[in-house]
């Protein structure tokens, strides 16, 4: 079966995988990709998003169960790859056709058909593109026939290569302060990675595969098998005092532009976990986060800020507790109102209340007291024993201490009664009634530690900043920190920062793609939810029917 | 001594009246049931007696307490634990979460307590995991424990629905159908379950059964509900021979249609 | 069952404080604009000029609002992405049909046909975007937890966003002036901008239609059976994912109306233009009863009125400056304070605390 | 498998040794630092202008316009200028974020950026600390420049509202003779602060503010707001420095509303784009828009604007991008001042120098008017023009 020839199925991976490249061509993605360089002189990332659409083509036809033969292979691919190349001809002719088009679609331009017609003239180009897709088509196809032995090396050497290349950025900055100025340049282009670094990585990481596949996955598996108990608590142990010791380290490794990036993922997983309880944990959706955010950063500004609306001129460190304390007063004064309302109600509600606290920030309203518009400036910097935070890795500390504490209540409370509260709720809220919890107490306690964590990103926010504008308090906020819970894994603590690191961290990372990152985020959401809708990294089932009895002896051993 | 005493009561959903001035006692120690056609209000009843519904008129007491305008949290302190038509378990949470959640009112410590695991609430935790894996045995679900709870089997689900039910440590347990789509094994096993928790944990019994064999089997009293109001109340024989009752059980199918299902 | 909350009585009581502060708020700005003159003096024709605008702004919320409610209805999922496919189909048919149609004097001389075209196009592209996102991005989720497919929305709204912001620029699209539409018409002796009066009559002619479309024809029964219980009415021989579609195309359908309406009135269309209308849509859905046509028709008109109504009669009312920068205030305390009321909304099922 | 690892890393250590001993040495005597540009190096610039979210059309435009003056320039001292684009988000945390990116790239020599005021200042602050500089194309705050507040590496080529605003008030009394007069913004610093200093220098001239009224930026419907600013005097004189979809809304409800009819129509430069006359159509008609004096008689101009449409495929979305095109060739002139090079080409440009150079810059013929710096980094051409909009095209009227 697998090995005959679905001519249908081809002809629609291969339309598909051009309409997808057509779009890209159409909004100016492929000309804004081809500017960047992955391997210099040799690869942009445009050339590499053009090519891998035909070769994807061709390796998907063939998938099916089991290898196909190469005959059928070859002109599946062929079909495919071709096929791919038809929407982008239809682009390059339309322009022949419509010169004017570029005043209804502002991002077709010259420099985009010479792109897509390989620097030839439009017709010419047109067929050229043919031919390169199908060949592609047609090398993605065999791609997927070759054994398993040459194509996993390769698939890893490719894929370490690029990603090296995409993410060039993190390894030039963590690396520039090592190396010398010549070795970078021998290394890295102003943008991407010299051919001479991507036949290292490539070489190396196809030599490290074949070396694991051969050898190391036995010799590892073997040792594992042979451990025993004591050993492996033993070796579980040295790895976690291995990661608290690497968290600690982290910044001095990263420099100052990563570590900026990590206190910003930081910041959100700060919120992430606060969000965590009241939707992963109680159910409560609320789509109006930010507004505890916002209120632990102005009174964080107000209190401390030097300028012309400081008032009191506090210490960061007496302010903090008063920020994040008038957070939770918000959190449970606004839970009040939605005690009785459930799912989307409740959302629109909080989305509501995210909206008005904005709107006040920046109103005329209250511009005598918080600035409005103009924000409010001069806001002090923390400081300890008179040594004062300003760079990236001070606040790093800061946050990771931050985060260790959310990390801490959160999963203390979540083994405890209140987190079975809290579960109860988000399961059904009439039978958790109906087993005698106490609904208003166990929303408002939600509510109330899941905005203390806003509170207190929104102070060291502030704080970081040294000045904060209303402008930074949008609903986007709001939804990036649900989106980041979710698809970390709803109700998963390690989901948080997971999620923190893929839909913040990354889009950090990638500023290249800047005008495109928002559709990028909005590709990326959907496809993690379809691919995996539990998350990442899902919260793991706790075991207590056994584990029990082991709490007791130890219960009982320290007696 | 009367345990749970309903006079009067009447609960009402826009024109319909799904309960009519029905009144209704429960000794203490007994295990009672109330049958009736679907949609007579038996499930209503069951509402009205947990705070699900407020009802219009009459009074319910409790153990000398009334539990009109009580919410549904205060009543279950009062020690009443039900089950329901349509199990409705927490799904998401495992066996032995779902018994311990069933234990709220037994606990009493706070959250600070747990964020620095202060003494008395690791001790009150301690003692309510046993308790749960005591429950556990006692239902049959050793080595289940673990599993989340829509992964049970159907009986499993039955069985765990009363085990977090019991957990609360009622005086008064309603079981809302407990045998409803059991074969007739399982159907005899649970009747011979719920007659030991009467027996060996003196737990005061309600249950709305339509497996009649269940219903004669166990029960020592049976009230009989149609269109929401009392036709008919006595041991089982009585029932069995009761006239209207017969009435209201075979004109079922044609009432049946017309009624609209509100327990639903 | 709402009942069943007056027995916490210190949250009843923290209730019925925040309602009569917010009462005592509008009453006290109410009287003291009208009656001690504070602020601004209004004319009558002012007034009649903010309830225009106001039941105009409120009749496009209405027509969005439908989109939500039906998607809603069926699925019981926020589509977030709503608002996108009003901007994709009114940015397309602008671009491509409204500007060639204006340029070439056709739409001055044929203004009704001219239209017509228009809003065909918009609302054929709204409704390709919204079943291409239906298949793409939600069908697959169909049994997943409900806040995926929310997160599934949410990345369609800015995947569309900033897809069209590439493919048709970020700069403000100029929508065509009607030369018949320029000025005013006197109905009843108040006089109404042409425009205005027309989104009305249309916003209330779409809604009547979709209405008996709902109610009488068999695809709206169809529909209405799959919101009530979708595994029934598969039983009953209801194509489950086609009547989604259609219901998605419904919503689409009258977006893209609705957005040409929108371009009419304000005369610029662009990229971010679905976004804010879309959350306003939302909340007028939910302020009507999610879920319910007629729900959101109130909604929509409740929403805008209160928007147009609210910062001159009671913040200006209260001295407080710059009030117009806080109709959203306004609009979401309403909304609030509705909902504490009528947890279901105007006129919504009980959906939102069906028990048992 | 060993030995090509081996001789990979004999050739690293070659190519190493080979860029270290090239050519003759030059010499940093900087207080702050140097960037050094080898022979075959481009000179790398960086900006940091919002380009996602809904302000996108204002710092996209503000790139092209960088993009422009980099094209125009070709090689600056035998290297080729390269522009790293950052994204500032239109926030603070943005410009904090695209700020410390840029600083921890030792080859970056100058930052254009940021495009709103909010990210202008985390951004500013960083940006000085660490030695480097900084020119904002559109940053209007007057607090950014404000003695007290003002950071040693932060200049721009924007109008400080200060002046901008007061301008416009100093042309409706002297000018217009109007004594009634309203104004609106809509929540933006930049809106919000050329509102304000108007109302305060109309009100100083003896002018009467009759209405201060706040719009919402995504507002989709001003009527409302417009009647009750027409109750309320009704003005002589509408002024609303806001941004283009807003502006546009304003300038064409305007019309619509009974006790606006008379009214005259101003706006500032954040409208200040053709873009904004194809959008509000015949309704801005006779308006007033205060701003740099584009255009006339600037042949740069034009052939700048024929570039950017040739390059883009559409007319600059806003304002800023003359300002930006101004403030990159600041930059580059400031670089061709004062780098050093040797005899293989290497460049050594030394930071504080760079910066003092470009405090120097006198009298620079932009296309935004005649620029000079002042010790605070205001560099903006002090004449602010009034245009009237008169055919479809601003024609600049006053001074």
């Amino acid at each position: 079966m697998s090995s005959q020839l679905d001519l249908r199925n081809a002809a629609r991976v291969g339309l598909l995988a051009g309409v997808v490249t057509l779009g890209i061509s159409a909004v100016g993605m492929l000309e804004s990709f081809d500017t960047r360089d992955l391997i210099v002189g040799l690869l942009t990332l445009g050339q590499l998003v053009l090519f891998s659409a035909p070769f994807f083509a061709g390796y998907r036809v063939t998938l099916g169960e089991g290898k196909s033969d190469v005959g059928p292979a070859a002109v599946g691919g062929v079909v495919a790859g071709a096929l791919t190349a038809v929407p982008p001809i239809a682009l390059i002719l339309l322009t022949l056709a419509a010169p004017n088009i570029r005043n209804s679609l502002v991002n077709v331009s010259p420099e985009l058909i010479s792109l897509l017609s390989l620097g030839a003239s439009e017709v010419v180009g047109s067929l050229l593109l043919l031919v390169v897709m199908a060949v592609l088509g047609v090398a993605g196809a065999m791609f997927h026939i070759l054994p398993d032995a040459i194509r996993k090396p390769l698939v890893s050497g490719l894929g370490w290569m690029l990603g090296f290349a995409i993410l060039s950025e993190v390894s030039l900055n963590i690396l520039r302060p090592v190396l010398g100025r010549g070795l970078m340049r021998a290394l890295f282009g102003t943008k991407g990675i010299t051919p001479l670094l991507a036949a290292i990585i490539f070489v190396a990481a196809i030599g490290l595969t074949i070396w694991w596949s051969k050898n190391g996955k036995q010799r590892y598996e073997s040792r594992k098998a042979a451990m025993s108990e004591a050993q492996i608590k033993q070796s579980r142990r040295v790895s976690i005092g291995v990661g608290i010791v690497s968290l600690l380290i982290l910044p001095i490794i990263l420099g100052t532009y990563l570590t900026e990036v990590v206190d910003n993922v930081g910041l959100f997983i700060l919120m992430g976990m606060g969000l965590n309880i009241v939707v992963g944990f109680a159910g409560l959706l609320d789509l109006g986060y930010v507004a505890f955010f916002a209120i632990g950063a102005y009174v964080m500004g107000i209190l401390t800020s030097q300028g012309a609306l400081g008032i009191g001129h506090m210490s960061f460190w007496l302010a903090l507790p008063i920020a994040v304390g008038t957070a939770v007063l918000a959190g449970v004064t606004l839970g009040i109102p939605v005690l009785r309302m459930r799912g989307d109600y409740l959302a629109i509600v909080t989305l509501g209340f995210g909206e008005i606290i904005r709107v006040l920030a920046t109103s005329d309203l209250l511009k005598p007291y918080i600035g409005g518009a103009q924000g409010i400036l001069q806001i002090g910097k923390p400081t300890i024993f008179g040594f004062e935070m300003v760079k990236p890795i001070h606040f790093y500390y800061l946050i990771l201490a931050g985060v260790g504490l959310a990390v801490f209540v959160a999963s203390r409370l979540r083994d405890a009664r209140l987190g079975r509260q809290w579960m109860a709720l988000r399961e059904d809220e009439d039978v958790a009634e109906a087993m005698g919890i106490h609904l208003v107490s166990t929303k408002l306690l939600a509510f109330g530690i899941g905005a203390a964590f806003s509170g207190l990103a929104g102070a060291i926010f502030s704080a970081r900043l040294s000045s904060i504008f209303p402008h930074s308090f949008n609903l986007l906020i709001s939804i990036n920190v649900l989106s980041l819970i979710i698809v970390g894994g709803i109700g998963s603590l390690p989901g948080v920062v997971v999620g923190a690191l893929v839909l913040v961290g990354l889009p950090e990372l990638l500023r290249e793609f800047a005008e495109y990152r928002m559709l990028l985020y909005g590709a990326l959401l959907i496809a993690m939810m379809i691919a995996r809708p539990e998350g990442l990294w899902p919260s793991p089932v706790t075991k207590r029917e056994f584990h029990a009895a082991e709490e007791e002896e130890a219960m009982g051993g320290a007696q | 001594m009367a345990l749970l005493e309903a006079t009067n009561v009447t609960k009402q959903f826009g024109g319909l009246t799904a309960v009519n001035d029905f009144t209704f006692t429960v000794e203490k120690g007994a295990i009672d049931s109330i049958i009736g056609p679907n949609g007579a209000g038996k499930t209503t009843f069951f509402n009205c007696i947990t705070g699900f519904y407020q009802f219009e008129e009459g009074a319910i007491v409790f153990d000398g307490h009334s539990v009109n305008g009580r919410s549904t949290d205060q009543i279950t302190r009062m020690g009443i634990s039900r089950t329901y038509q349509n199990i409705r378990l927490f799904s998401q949470m495992t066996t032995i979460e779902n018994i311990l959640v069933g234990m709220e009112p037994q606990l009493h410590t706070s959250w600070i307590g747990a964020l620095f695991r202060l003494p008395p609430t690791v001790k009150e935790e301690t003692k309510a995991l046993n308790e749960a894996r005591r429950l556990l045995d006692f239902v049959g679900l050793t080595g289940k424990g673990d599993d989340l709870s829509r992964n049970l089997s159907y009986g499993d689900q039955r069985r765990l629905e009363i085990a977090r039910a019991l957990a609360a440590k009622p005086k008064l347990l309603l079981l809302d159908e407990p045998t409803a789509g059991m074969n007739p094994r399982e159907s005899a096993e649970t009747t011979e379950f719920i007659r030991r928790l009467r027996d060996e944990l003196g737990i005061t019994i309600l249950l709305i059964e339509h497996d009649m064999r269940v219903v004669m089997g166990i029960s020592e009293n049976i009230t009989v509900l149609d269109y929401g109001a009392k036709i008919a109340e006595g041991g089982p024989s009585d029932i069995q021979s009761n006239p209207r009752v017969i009435e209201a059980y075979l004109g079922r199918g044609a009432a049946a249609s017309a009624t609209i299902e509100i327990e639903s | 069952m709402s009942q069943r909350f007056k027995n916490i009585d210190y949250i009843g009581i923290v209730l019925w404080l925040f309602r009569a502060a917010i009462v005592v708020i509008v009453v006290w700005g109410t009287v003291s604009k009208l009656f001690l003159g504070q602020g601004n003096a209004y004319t009558a024709t002012d007034w009649i000029d903010f309830l225009v605008a106001g039941l105009a702004q409120g009749s496009l919320y209405a027509l969005i609002a439908l989109g939500y409610t039906l998607v809603y209805g069926v699925l019981f999922m926020i589509n977030f992405a709503h608002g996108e496919f009003l901007m994709s189909g009114t940015m397309t048919a602008t671009i491509f049909v409204a500007l060639p149609l204006s340029a070439s004097g056709f739409l001055d001389a044929n203004p009704i046909l001219g239209m017509l075209i228009i809003m065909v196009v918009a609302m054929l592209v709204s409704v390709g975007v919204a079943l291409l996102t239906e298949r793409v991005a939600y069908r697959p989720l169909r049994r997943a937890p409900r806040l995926v497919p929310l997160i599934t929305a949410i990345g369609a709204s800015f995947f569309w966003q900033y897809f069209f912001r590439g493919l048709y620029g970020s700069a403000l699209v100029p929508f065509p002036e009607l030369e018949v539409l320029k000025g005013e018409w006197a109905v009843f002796g108040i006089a109404v901008l042409k425009t205005r009066a027309v989104v009305m009559v249309a916003s209330v002619i779409m809604l009547i239609g979709l209405y008996v479309f709902i109610m009488r024809t068999k695809t709206g029964t169809a529909i209405r059976a799959v919101a009530e219980d979708k595994d029934i009415a598969a039983l009953m021989g209801i194509d489950v994912d086609r009547t989604i579609s259609i219901t998605f195309a419904t919503g689409a359908a009258m977006a893209g109306a609705a957005g040409i309406l929108y371009g009419m009135v304000f005369r610029q269309v662009h990229f971010f233009m679905g976004f804010v209308p879309g959350i306003k849509a939302f909340t007028a859905a939910v302020l009507g009863g999610i879920g319910s046509i007629p729900g959101a028709a109130l909604g929509g008109l409740f929403l805008g009125l209160f928007e147009s109504v609210g910062p001159p009669l009671f913040l200006e009312g209260l001295g407080i400056p710059g009030a117009h920068q806080l109709k959203d205030v306004i609009a979401f305390t309403m909304l609030v304070l509705v909902l504490i009321f009528r947890p279901q909304g105007i006129v919504g099922e009980r959906l939102a605390e069906k028990k048992a | 498998m060993k030995r090509t690892i081996f001789l990979v890393l004999i050739a690293i250590f070659v190519v190493m040794g080979l860029a270290a001993c090239g050519g003759q040495k030059l010499e940093c005597t900087d207080p702050i630092g140097c960037v050094e540009v080898a022979p075959d190096e481009p000179i790398l610039l960086a900006s940091s202008l919002v380009i996602s979210g809904p302000n996108t059309e204002l710092g996209l435009d503000s790139q092209y316009g960088v993009e422009i003056a980099i094209d125009f320039r070709g090689d600056v001292l035998g290297h080729p200028v390269e522009l790293q684009p950052e994204d500032d988000g239109c926030n603070a945390e943005g410009g904090q974020t695209s700020a410390t990116k840029i600083v921890s790239n030792p080859q970056i020599v100058a930052m254009i950026g940021t495009s709103c005021s909010g990210a202008g200042v985390p951004a500013a602050k960083i940006i000085s600390d660490n030695g480097y500089v900084m020119v904002s194309p559109s940053n209007t705050a007057p607090s950014l420049t404000d003695p007290e507040l003002h950071e040693a590496g932060y200049l721009r080529t924007a109008h400080n509202d200060k002046v901008q605003g007061r301008a416009m008030a100093e042309f409706a009394i002297n000018e217009l003779g109007v004594t009634k007069a309203a104004a609106i913004h809509d929540g933006d610093p930049y809106t919000e602060g050329l509102a304000s200093v108007f109302s305060e220098a109309f009100q100083e001239l003896g002018g009467e503010i009759v209405a201060f009224e706040a719009i919402d930026a995504n507002a989709d419907d001003v009527i409302a707001p417009l009647t009750t600013i027409a109750a309320a005097g009704p003005p002589e004189f509408l002024y609303y420095p806001v941004f283009i979809p807003l502006g546009s809304l304003i300038t064409k409800q305007a019309q619509d509303v009974e006790g606006l009819d008379g009214v005259i129509l101003a706006a500032a430069d954040g409208v200040q784009s053709p873009s904004f006359l194809e959008a509000a159509g015949d309704a801005a008609e006779g308006m007033y828009v205060s701003g740099p004096d584009l255009g006339f008689g600037n042949e740069i101009y034009d052939k700048f604007l024929t570039a950017y449409q040739e390059k883009y495929g559409t007319e600059p979305t806003a304002p800023f991008h003359a300002h930006a095109f101004d403030a990159t060739n600041m930059v580059l002139d400031a670089i061709e001042k004062v780098a050093q090079q040797a005899d293989d080409g290497t460049l050594l440009i030394g930071r504080q120098a760079l910066r003092d150079a470009l405090f120097a810059t006198s009298g620079m013929e932009g296309i935004t008017g005649t620029i000079t710096c002042d010790e605070y980094g205001d560099c903006a051409d002090p004449k602010i023009a009034v245009s009237q909009v008169q055919g479809g095209e601003f024609v600049p009227i006053w001074p």
